[in-house]
């Protein structure tokens, strides 16, 4: 088994570097230890941020709209803004626990979503849970802003398992790292 | 992970989520809008895990897919809510069962180090602990490939031993030792199939002729085989494979394709009750196989389910021909296996390939389709709840066979 | 990998044993060899005989009726009346014919069937073409006279494979063996 | 093998047909209600064997499954029937090209000895002859596990070396010499991904900062990479991971989630032509990623395809909001390359996620939903013939990309 060193420490330190540093440098730093590739410069955030002079004076986004933040186990729980396969609030987990079974992968690709109650915009670790078959419950695909595979910190199409013992797809997680202000 | 996203999930998920389109004036109008008028506080970070596993309750049911139709797994869901618990990896063509923990699951099931090719691996998977993660595998001789049945693998009622059905090359029973984690024995049973365990060390097979091969142990661990008398017509009105049997009481119901019911008390030297019908039971003719005589007939995926301490069977029955055993059921038949009596006729909302009971106080029955599973009342055919699964291939409770 | 040492041998000689032999032994040898098993003392012939006596005096079966000669793409096409999984002759191969990239297994279950056109009933080996993954065409489910899984030469859900390179199954045919007359 | 069938395929398959129900009088009867009144002759046996594969036609599509959705493998369906021809296994994430010969079949995938664990085998199999059978493998240093993209296994235009994509632990391509049978060179691509083979033995890839990374080999066959301008601005408007490329000619069409294609002329020094608006051609103002801007965008699975001889890119269309990239089309536009012109607005009778043009004289179109695949006339829109198929992930035709 050909896997990656890697641990929980990349969520930590995302919340770690989230919180302490300046956003360009510790999101850049992020990513190239997320994906342990060495030259990813840009980040979400930093998209977001250009898309957000694209759309000032807009409140929120058709998405964060139409959001809710009650249920879980819907694609349109504000957290899900970015997620794109099995949620796993409906295989046994949350949206920050795998189900039994599986196991969190240490690595995801980086989203942020409002939340409609505050209007203020999180930090979201969209990680995978992997080693056991496919949940196939609560398929969603909320592809905004997703980014093709050769920019993979922001890809939802590569399976998020390395540094886990199984590359088998099980569902993805929400998991809430703090504000993207 | 890329999904096609059904129509009614996608309307949820429309546009843009990641922009930040966070200001003063907006954030101060949304508080404005909360209740109370208070700014929420600050959502805190999280750490991801998984979620402990408790132990199989009561109320859970586990299942597989159909092989072939659907991707391997064992899967955990809870009859009270229909939510799933838990997913276990598996192999095509696995078996599965629980130790009387409930914590423990073990998995027979077989792999190519090349997908469908290279060298062929035979092993009994231990699956527990507080994330059901893999604990191990033992070596198995080989088994079974073929569409799932319950009786290709179980355990003996206190745990302590495996039986795994082996057909290649010759039909046997695989002795596995679940404390010495190493098969004990490989039991040769010519002409003969399946396996249920009776008492501590005991099993017994269904024959090609009609009769039973039983399978009792002395005192050193050595096995010895012989058969019973032959108590079916194997050319006209087989057994089904998929009889229902009770692991602690060895009570076995050996049911036929045209319905007739055969009770066996399995042991070193078997007991046969007289057959009854379950058409009988019901007030019709029995069901025969006469070409053209359509009635109520068992069948299914997985069509009996039995609950021992109220002796209540429960079949899946539909009207057709005969040979017609795989055809779904529209009705499930709620039977008195010591009076012979019909108790309830329940009708399921489509027409049910699988059906389970639970087996504690207050028992839930489940009734699977090609791709829902219905959590009914067993006493008066209310349909609880929904969900929806993958097609279902085999379905295991808690203390069931 | 482990495997039988069989190969299209098996199917000869159903053919050859079918022509030659009393059927009693003939066929009680065959399935003893196609199934590398010692005690199969009764098979699907001898079955279908039992099985003739009771239905004395009736034309053919509900099946043979509605059976038709001409389209071997529909699951009423008359050899296919003990049939059960996907036709190979929807997947790229023919009534005894694999698809390219996979392989027909030297073993397989035995029924018979009758032929509408000449009301005579033949020997149908139901072979299964292995190696590719499942092919999701034209799946059948003609399950008359199918036995348990405990009496394997006359069933169906068992994988036939045994003897191919690889146990993945594709589809199925039905071999013309002769007359089971 | 066990399957559930549907009720239509069971209404027609009732009863035995293993009774024999033979005899001179009835036999006699069937024979004088034969047309001629003769009695026909006796069938004769047949030999099983295996359909012999004459080569990927000019209309045949090859596909593959949506993993996770679907199991593995390569399946082809001939255009001019509708029917398949056959299927070649797989694991899932695979992905596959055909050699220029049209009869040997690359498949890249990985496998894990006891399914999802044990050791980890990244491989290139190799399927050819009459058969399609298995032919060996070649042994990689790693792939990328993701979903179905369609650049990131290629061949070179003769079909002498194989260039696949790897990710872990660094974005490089691996370079197979497919003659020899090895990997020929590892060429790290910091920061990019995919590859688009131009001319004998070059690639390029695209970069996260809206760059290429060309790869040029000398004379000893070692690689050099360097980067392009930037041609694009990933942070508003990527250019999509299915951009169609043309192998022979070098030409790629590389198309922004907006609309905008990119032509690129791939050599070692490419050349930049002006970039041009699927929506202008048709008469609309541009897309851009304003939110709540509804406007026809591409979309889909696979949403381009490409015909050089005629510079026809065929473009699944939808109406959707920006980054609804992922949408199926309900429209095939046909688009002329050089002239930038809308030739086309075709409907298609399912929205479709892939869509696929074969690179003859009489081209065939398809279009694949989630379970249907139409053949198409492109040059009419007319839907010719239909089947159902597995949820698609990739699609290759003969010749093409």
């Amino acid at each position: 088994m050909k896997r990656l060193d890697v641990d929980k420490f990349g969520e930590r330190l995302t919340r770690r570097l989230a919180g302490r540093l300046s956003r360009r440098s510790a999101l850049a730093r992020l990513g190239a230890l997320l994906v342990a590739a060495p030259a990813f410069p840009l980040l979400p955030v930093q998209r977001a941020r250009a898309a957000d002079a694209a759309t000032a004076g807009q409140k929120g986004t058709d998405f964060s709209r139409a959001a809710q933040t009650h249920d879980d186990t819907a694609c349109n729980y504000w957290r899900y803004c970015g997620i794109d396969g099995n949620l796993c609030s409906c295989c046994g987990g949350s949206t920050h626990s795998c189900p039994p079974g599986s196991q969190p992968s240490p690595t995801s690709w980086i989203g942020s979503c409002i939340n409609p109650d505050d209007q203020r915009a999180y930090l979201i670790a969209y990680r995978d849970c992997c080693g056991a078959n496919e949940c196939n419950k609560c398929s969603c695909l909320n592809t905004d802003h997703a980014m093709p595979i050769y920019r993979p910190q922001a890809n939802n199409h590569i399976i998020w398992c390395f540094g886990t013992q199984s590359f088998e797809y099980h569902c993805s997680m929400a998991v809430l790292v703090g504000l993207a202000e | 992970m890329k999904r096609i996203a059904h129509e009614a999930v996608k309307s949820a998920a429309r546009i843009a989520a990641l922009s930040m389109v966070i200001g003063g004036g907006l954030a101060a109008a949304a508080w404005a809008a909360q209740p109370g008028g208070a700014p929420p506080p600050v959502l805190q970070s999280e750490t991801a895990g998984v979620t402990p596993f408790q132990g199989l309750t009561a109320h859970d049911l586990t299942y597989s897919g159909l092989d072939g139709v659907t991707t391997g797994g064992v899967r955990i869901i809870d009859g009270d809510t229909a939510r799933t618990v838990a997913t276990v990896f598996s192999s095509q063509y696995a078996n599965f069962a629980w130790a009387p923990d409930h914590r423990t699951l073990y998995i027979s099931e077989t792999y190519w180090t090349l997908g469908n090719r290279g060298t062929r691996e035979d092993v009994l998977s231990i699956y527990g602990g507080p994330t059901l993660s893999n604990e191990g595998e033992i070596a198995l001789p080989g088994r079974l490939i073929s569409d799932p049945k319950t009786h290709t693998f179980a355990l003996s009622a206190d745990g302590r031993y495996g039986y795994d059905y082996s057909f290649q090359p010759a039909p046997a029973v695989s002795v596995i030792d679940l404390r010495a984690r190493k098969v004990a024995a490989s039991v040769e049973i010519p002409g003969c199939g399946l396996v249920f365990p009776f008492g501590k060390r005991g099993f017994a097979s269904l024959c090609a002729d009609g009769s039973l091969a039983v399978a009792d142990v002395n005192a050193q661990g050595k096995y010895a085989v012989h058969r019973t008398k032959r108590f079916f017509d194997v050319m006209t009105d087989p057994v089904m494979d998929e009889s229902v049997s009770d692991p602690h009481s060895g009570l076995a119901l050996f049911t036929t394709y045209d319905g007739w019911v055969h009770p066996v008390h399995l042991a070193d030297t078997p007991r046969f009750d007289k057959p009854w019908s379950i058409e009988k039971a019901a007030g019709l003719s029995p069901a025969t196989s006469h070409v053209g005589q359509i009635t109520w007939r068992p069948g299914g995926q997985v069509p009996f389910a039995y609950e021992p301490s109220r002796h209540r069977l429960f079949a899946l029955m539909h009207e057709g021909p005969p040979w017609s055993f795989e055809k779904p059921g529209s009705e499930i038949w709620v039977l008195d296996a010591r009076s012979h009596r019909l108790l309830h006729r329940w009708d399921v909302p489509e027409s049910a390939y699988l059906v389970a009971v639970t087996q504690d106080e207050h028992p839930l029955l489940f009734a699977l389709s090609e791709e829902w599973l219905w959590v009914m009342d067993p006493d008066t055919g209310a349909v609880l709840r929904a969900t929806k699964i993958v097609t279902p291939g085999l379905a295991r409770v808690r203390g069931g066979q």
